[in-house]
């Protein structure tokens, strides 16, 4: 009963965060509705049992991630012009038909969801060590240590593109 | 006989030394080298006549064999060559009055600045000439016919600065061309009919074609024959190629070149024995060409042009003489021709030398006492080309003539005996035009070196001379020593009665030839009459025109082609690259019509992926 | 041995790219001399073997589609394999002070030629018959004349569309290799089992037909040619009409022919009609072309067009006939667009109304050029001659009024060709003429082309070993097509004059 | 206990509302930001089916997406700081050069 409110009230949280991303003006402000939103997302993992991920998310996205964009957001607040009048309706229907279409997207899935027969068969609470930090060590260093492995390469690839990036910007000059 | 190769060798060698080190060998060198090479290849040639003298009639034809050329599914080939009493007689003249000219030609070349190259040229032309008359099959003897093609087209157009040369030049191929052609649908039936070329493969096995293939293959072999010694109406090119420097004229005219085309029929009398409607029409027109040539050569006033049209003339009584089986007499007129010709254009060449380069006889005159030698040996050549008795073309010319009476044509005799009259005429006018009445130009003539002059004496003493091999009556030696090659397959002798002398006819003759010199001399010798009686204007013109067969062969042919070249290229611009270009231009079309959809936005593409996007969610949920 | 054939121009390509920028010429020629030695070191094992091939190498390249990296040699791709080198090695060093680039891209060029020339395997042979197009285009685009990028697009275009059929044709064959045999295999010797039904063999057939009559080209598939050709350097313009060319037509008598046959036969008649009027076309068009490289262009849209009729008369005589001329034509079109360039480049342009007074200013690249064009408009003696006359031949004996119309051709070419040597050498010089300039050939381009001319004198007067080398491979051909190797006419081993 | 659709539907929510804020923001970073919800809500997608089937390689899963995220925020908010420092604006509807 209590995780039913704790999800209720994560859901709720996580939806205005995301609402927020979604409609503020200033990109701080945006940013910080997304700090809150993974924070309500971090609640809904710990309630699926998924504590290693819960940590990462609020560490990885609302520490580090976070963290960059905003500092990007700050360094480039004072360059950044508002947006023009005559732009604002350039792309005509825009806003409606990614509206439209967004909602119909979320009808379409939300039709599927319930109408699919696994809403009933739920799994049972005891779920023994599934979502524990040694269970997730095991999987990932054991059946996905190759994934595991080239994400190494991805984030190495990412770090090599951004020295490149700033340097050339820098050689430029 | 194994080593009559080297005949062909030497002038080939000769002209690939020129051609190649001729630059740093230098002239005189050069000339040693070139003509030594056809001296040789004469003595060579004379050495293969005198042991197959010296053999019995019966075993004087020889055919070594060299390499295999080609084997290719039905087609094979070897090359090798025929030598026999018919080809010695041609490996004498080529070699021999090659020779003549190649000497001649150091002392008339003498300033040109492409001494080296013309000498090249020269051999060449000798070894395309004995490659076509030692072949021993059909494909080689194309190869030899190209080749002789070729070295005229070099040698026409030796003076390449000068329009006129190149267009003779290029006209000479063209035509030689297209008669390549007509022997090379006759070799392709050849190896369809009868699975081989080579003559005696093809010759022996005759009786096997339809009448109607060996009739089609005779035309087609005339064909080739006609454009190469300019019968009628393929003989346009011939007068033209006097552009060339005055030995080659000499070299085409008598001992190469144009002589192919009756080698090439005298030598296939099988196929036109058993195509008589071919072979009337190689006598008809022949007859006709004679006639033709020679009437146009009355009123031309280019020396070497008159000696041209003369030479078509003289080629129609020889082709007269193939088409009614007549070969002997039509090769033996053919290699008096070669003297009398060659003495004749060498003699021209001499006095175009003399004054530096005139070619116009309304310019000339009197000549007789600045170039007495020339003088003489010309008097001897346009005897014997008019066939005044006891000269060479007396004796030939009436073989022709009397055997055609006595075979049954005689019409083409008529035409024949016209035409000798006609040539009389011509030759004589020309004769008294240059060298009688007074000097008309304003030269200083002088007679030629030695090395000019010797080579003209010693034809004068063929012409003269060379017509005693066979005496009506008495001997014939041309028809003995040839009686083996002509006796081999059916239809190459005459009977007897045929070959009998008949006098009337040759008094006949002889009295009409005496005539027209007599007219010659009234008219031309004494003075000059310059303007025409009214009534002959008209046809003064027709035939100073050359009867118009220029104009309508350009009108026809090169017209017609051309057009047909434009329309294809116009064809290929408009409606083939048209259809490419109208296809990629409606793929632009598209593409711009397109573009506007490519806005730049990101966002706008964001939203046509949510868009498909659903779509794609929806089907796989709904549906 | 056959590897080392494909890979050495590759690894040449890449050497080249360690080599300093003036030594890449030497070094692109070397590699391709190299090649050169090689194709004749294989001249020998090429006709050892009693197989299909003389010599086969073959690895499983992708099993699941039953690929194999499959390489044969027999008498048939030896003699154009030899063709290649040589024409690589000729033209790669005949223009200096190109960027090294240019040189790598060449002998990819002769690499994939190569591989086309050699792949026993229909999917290797399309890999290389693609991977052909790339230094084609590469070298056209980047070192072509002014309207060198349209020119360039127009012959990937040309290039790449009817590959796609090719493809389809390939694949289908595959899947009827799969249906039949249990599993797919684009191996040639194992096609040749299949059993096709005839609808199968039409569109199979059609598929190839139309991207080798392009890549030929022919009537009216050729509309790349005048500008690829005209826009290309000289060198590269030759190795488009004298390798390139070749691969299509070889293509018709590895694949095309043997593996459908009876699709052959239906298609022969419309073959025939698009190589007549190659024939025809290309003649008159060169008539009138004013650019000097178009009518030699032109001209060998009428030679191939001859034979392509070789082919399509289906006999083994016009087979021969073929494989010969093809060699011919490779040589001397070679020797054609590189001597033409020469002048171009001495005289400031191409065209043939300005230029003149060759023979005068420069009469040993005139001499040379007058051989070659004389060899190109098959003057009896020379090269072009014997595989013209056997062509000719084997049409006659099975469709003689096909070789009655193409015999006009023989005409029109001595007209246009020395149309054209009159315009360059006859005349006085042009006001383009390179002031101060050498009007002659260079020594080392004379011993470049120098070998060529050679050929055209030797296979003139004696052609018989090329016939001899491709007999084997052709006599297989002709049994899949289901024609007697000799028509008619039995008395084959006829000794002249015997 | 919650059933599974509802985190799931959720999901969906997040993901749509992510969706449109991509195609209705102009600032690149807010677009950015909205690319992080879409993320996520993958995630919590993968963590709710590893939870329903006792599945460990859903939360494999789910550290693979956080980490290549993370790379490419690294990497995209390179480009936009280059963006803006050679254009002085922050507009997506300004860097239309591939207009076709």
């Amino acid at each position: 009963m209590l995780s039913s409110v704790v999800f209720w009230l994560a859901a709720a949280v996580a939806i205005v965060g995301a609402g927020g991303v979604l409609l503020a003006r200033n990109p701080v402000h945006s940013a910080l509705s997304l700090v809150v939103n993974l924070a309500a997302l971090g609640v809904l993992f710990l309630l699926l049992h998924a504590e290693f991920l819960a940590v990462v998310e609020i560490l990885v996205y609302a520490g580090a991630v976070m963290v960059l964009f905003l500092f990007v957001v700050t360094l480039l607040m004072a360059g950044t012009k508002t947006p023009k009048e005559e732009h604002r309706f350039r792309l005509a229907y825009q806003f409606l038909l990614a509206g439209l279409f967004g909602f119909i997207l979320l009808v379409l899935v939300a039709h599927v969801m319930l109408g699919a027969d696994w809403i009933s068969s739920l799994a049972g609470p005891n779920v023994g060590s599934f979502g524990s930090i040694a269970a997730f060590g095991t999987a990932l260093f054991t059946q996905y240590l190759l994934p595991f492995e080239l994400t190494a390469v991805v984030l190495l690839v990412a770090v090599i593109g951004v020295i490149v990036l700033g340097r050339e910007h820098g050689a430029n000059r | 006989m194994q080593d009559a190769i080297g005949i062909l060798l030497l002038p080939a060698l000769g002209s690939l030394i020129a051609a190649v080190f001729g630059r740093s060998l230098g002239r005189k060198a050069t000339s040693y080298v070139t003509v030594g090479a056809m001296a040789l290849a004469f003595v060579w040639a004379v050495s293969v006549f005198l042991r197959m003298l010296s053999l019995p009639p019966a075993q004087r034809s020889f055919d070594p064999v060299y390499w295999q050329w080609i084997k290719a599914g039905s087609l094979s080939l070897h090359f090798g060559l025929l030598i026999d009493p018919l080809s010695a007689i041609f490996l004498l003249i080529v070699t021999g009055i090659g020779f003549l000219i190649h000497l001649y030609s150091i002392g008339y070349m003498h300033d040109d600045a492409n001494f080296q190259r013309f000498f090249s040229y020269l051999n060449l032309f000798a070894f395309a000439m004995l490659v076509l008359v030692t072949a021993d099959n059909f494909l080689f003897l194309l190869v030899g016919w190209g080749a002789v093609g070729l070295a005229s087209y070099l040698l026409i157009g030796f003076w390449h600065t000068r329009p006129s040369a190149v267009s003779a030049a290029r006209k000479a191929l063209v035509l030689n061309v297209a008669g390549d052609v007509g022997i090379m649908l006759a070799i392709f039936i050849l190896v369809m009919t009868l699975g081989r070329v080579s003559y005696s493969g093809v010759f022996s096995h005759i009786s096997s074609l339809t009448s109607l293939q060996v009739e089609l293959i005779a035309f087609l072999l005339y064909l080739g024959a006609a454009a190469k010694s300019a019968q009628f109406p393929l003989h346009v090119w011939l007068p033209d190629a006097m552009e060339g420097p005055t030995p080659v004229s000499a070299l085409i005219h008598a001992a190469t070149m144009v002589t192919a085309g009756v080698y090439l029929i005298a030598r296939a009398y099988p196929i036109f024995h058993a195509a008589p409607v071919a072979a009337e029409w190689v006598a008809g027109i022949g007859a006709f060409t004679a006639l033709f040539a020679a009437t146009i050569a009355l009123v031309q006033n280019d020396i070497k042009r008159v000696i041209a049209y003369s030479t078509v003339s003289q080629l129609g009584y020889m082709f007269l003489a193939v088409g009614i089986s007549a070969y002997a007499a039509g090769i033996f007129h053919l290699t008096m021709h070669a003297f009398f010709k060659a003495l004749l254009f060498l003699g021209a060449g001499s006095v175009i030398h003399a004054l530096s380069g005139e070619q116009d006889m309304r310019k000339m005159g009197g000549l007789k006492k600045f170039l007495p030698i020339t003088y003489w040996t010309f008097l001897i050549g346009t005897a014997a080309n008019a066939g005044v008795p006891f000269f060479s073309g007396f004796f030939s010319k009436d073989a022709i003539l009397g055997e055609a009476l006595a075979t049954g044509h005689f019409w083409l005799w008529l035409v024949g005996v016209v035409a000798a009259f006609f040539s009389a005429l011509y030759i004589f006018r020309l004769f008294f035009l240059v060298f009688h009445g007074t000097y008309r130009g304003d030269g200083h003539p002088h007679e030629s070196p030695p090395v000019m002059t010797v080579p003209l004496v010693v034809l004068a003493i063929g012409a003269l001379l060379g017509g005693y091999l066979a005496v009506p009556g008495a001997w014939n030696l041309f028809d003995q020593w040839l009686a083996p090659v002509y006796s081999r397959y059916p239809g190459g002798l005459l009977p007897a009665a045929a070959t009998a002398p008949n006098w009337g006819a040759i008094a006949l003759t002889s009295v009409l030839v005496l005539a027209a010199v007599w007219v010659a001399w009234n008219l031309f010798g004494r003075q000059v009459r310059e303007e025409l009686p009214e009534g002959l204007r008209p046809i003064h013109k027709v035939l100073y025109n050359k009867y118009y067969i220029d104009e309508i062969g350009h009108a026809v042919f090169v017209w017609t082609v051309d057009r047909l070249a434009v329309l294809a290229d116009l064809f290929d611009r408009v409606v083939v690259d048209g259809i490419v270009m109208g296809i990629a231009a409606l793929v632009k079309g598209w593409g711009e019509a397109l573009a506007p959809f490519q806005s730049g936005y990101l966002r706008r593409y964001g939203l046509a992926v949510l868009i498909g996007g659903v779509f794609v969610v929806a089907y796989l949920t709904l549906v | 041995m056959l590897e080392l054939l494909f890979f050495l121009p590759i690894i040449g390509a890449l050497l080249l790219l360690l080599l300093p920028e003036r030594a890449a010429r030497g070094g692109a020629f070397i590699a391709a001399l190299l090649t050169l030695a090689v194709s004749l070191v294989l001249i020998p094992s090429a006709f050892g073997h009693s197989g299909a091939y003389g010599m086969l190498s073959s690895v499983t390249w992708v099993e699941a589609w039953g690929v194999h990296w499959a390489l044969g040699l027999d008498g048939l791709s030896l003699v154009l394999t030899i063709l290649t080198a040589l024409v690589t090695a000729v033209a790669i060093a005949w223009t200096p002070a190109r960027p090294r680039t240019y040189y790598v891209l060449f002998l990819l060029l002769e690499a994939f030629s190569l591989g086309t020339f050699l792949a026993a395997d229909l999917f290797v042979f399309y890999v290389f018959w693609e991977a052909m197009i790339i230094p084609a285009y590469l070298l056209i685009a980047g070192f072509g004349g002014p309207r060198r990028a349209k020119a360039a697009i127009k012959f990937l275009i040309y290039s790449l569309a009817p590959s796609l059929l090719m493809l389809v044709a390939i694949v289908t064959l595959g899947y009827e290799a799969f249906l039949q045999f249990g599993s797919w295999s684009f191996s040639l010797p194992v096609l040749q089992h299949l059993v096709l039904p005839t609808s199968v063999q039409m569109w199979v057939f059609a598929g190839f037909a139309i991207a080798f009559l392009v890549k030929i080209p022919a009537f009216p598939f050729h509309s790349w040619m005048p500008e690829a050709y005209a826009e290309s350097p000289a060198p590269v313009t030759a190795m488009l009409s004298a390798v390139l060319s070749k691969t299509a037509l070889y293509g018709f008598l590895r694949i095309a022919l043997p593996l459908m046959p009876v699709a052959a036969h239906r298609f022969a008649p419309a073959l025939g009609v698009i190589a007549l009027a190659s024939i025809l076309y290309g003649a008159l068009v060169a008539l009138t072309q004013r650019d000097g490289k178009l009518v030699i262009g032109y001209s060998s849209l009428s030679h191939l067009g001859l034979v392509l009729l070789g082919i399509a008369a289906l006999s083994y005589t016009g087979l021969e006939g073929a494989v010969l001329q093809m060699v011919n034509h490779g040589i001397y079109a070679t020797a054609l667009f590189l001597l033409f360039g020469v002048v171009e480049e001495r005289m400031g342009t191409r065209d043939l109304q300005a230029m003149g007074g060759l023979e005068a200013r420069g009469p040993i690249l005139a001499g040379l050029f007058l051989i070659t064009v004389l060899t190109a408009l098959g003057l009896p003696g020379l090269q072009g001659f014997a595989g013209e006359i056997t062509i000719l031949t084997g049409v006659y004996l099975v469709q003689p009024v096909w070789a009655w119309i193409a015999v006009i051709s023989v005409i029109l070419a001595a007209a246009y060709f020395i149309r054209l040597f009159q315009k360059v050498a006859h005349g006085t010089a042009p006001s383009t003429d390179q002031p101060g300039g050498r009007p002659e050939i260079g020594g080392m381009q004379i011993a470049l082309v120098a070998p060529l001319i050679v050929l055209m004198f030797v296979l003139g007067l004696y052609p018989n070993p090329v016939p001899r080398a491709v007999s084997r491979p052709l006599k297989s051909v002709t049994q899949s097509v289901g024609v007697a190797a000799t028509t008619r006419a039995t008395a084959t081993s006829e000794v002249a004059g015997k | 206990m919650v059933p599974i659709s509802y985190y799931l539907i959720l999901s969906a929510l997040l993901f749509s509302i992510g969706t449109v804020g991509v195609l209705i923001r102009r600032n690149p970073l807010q677009m950015f930001m909205s690319v992080e919800l879409m993320w996520n809500a993958v995630n919590l997608s993968f963590v709710a089916f590893a939870r329903q089937y006792l599945n460990m390689a859903g939360h494999v899963f789910v550290f693979l997406v956080i980490t290549v995220a993370a790379a490419e925020v690294a990497i995209g908010l390179a480009i936009i700081v280059l963006v803006f420092r050679n254009r002085e604006h922050a507009d997506v509807d300004e860097l239309n050069v591939m207009k076709g």
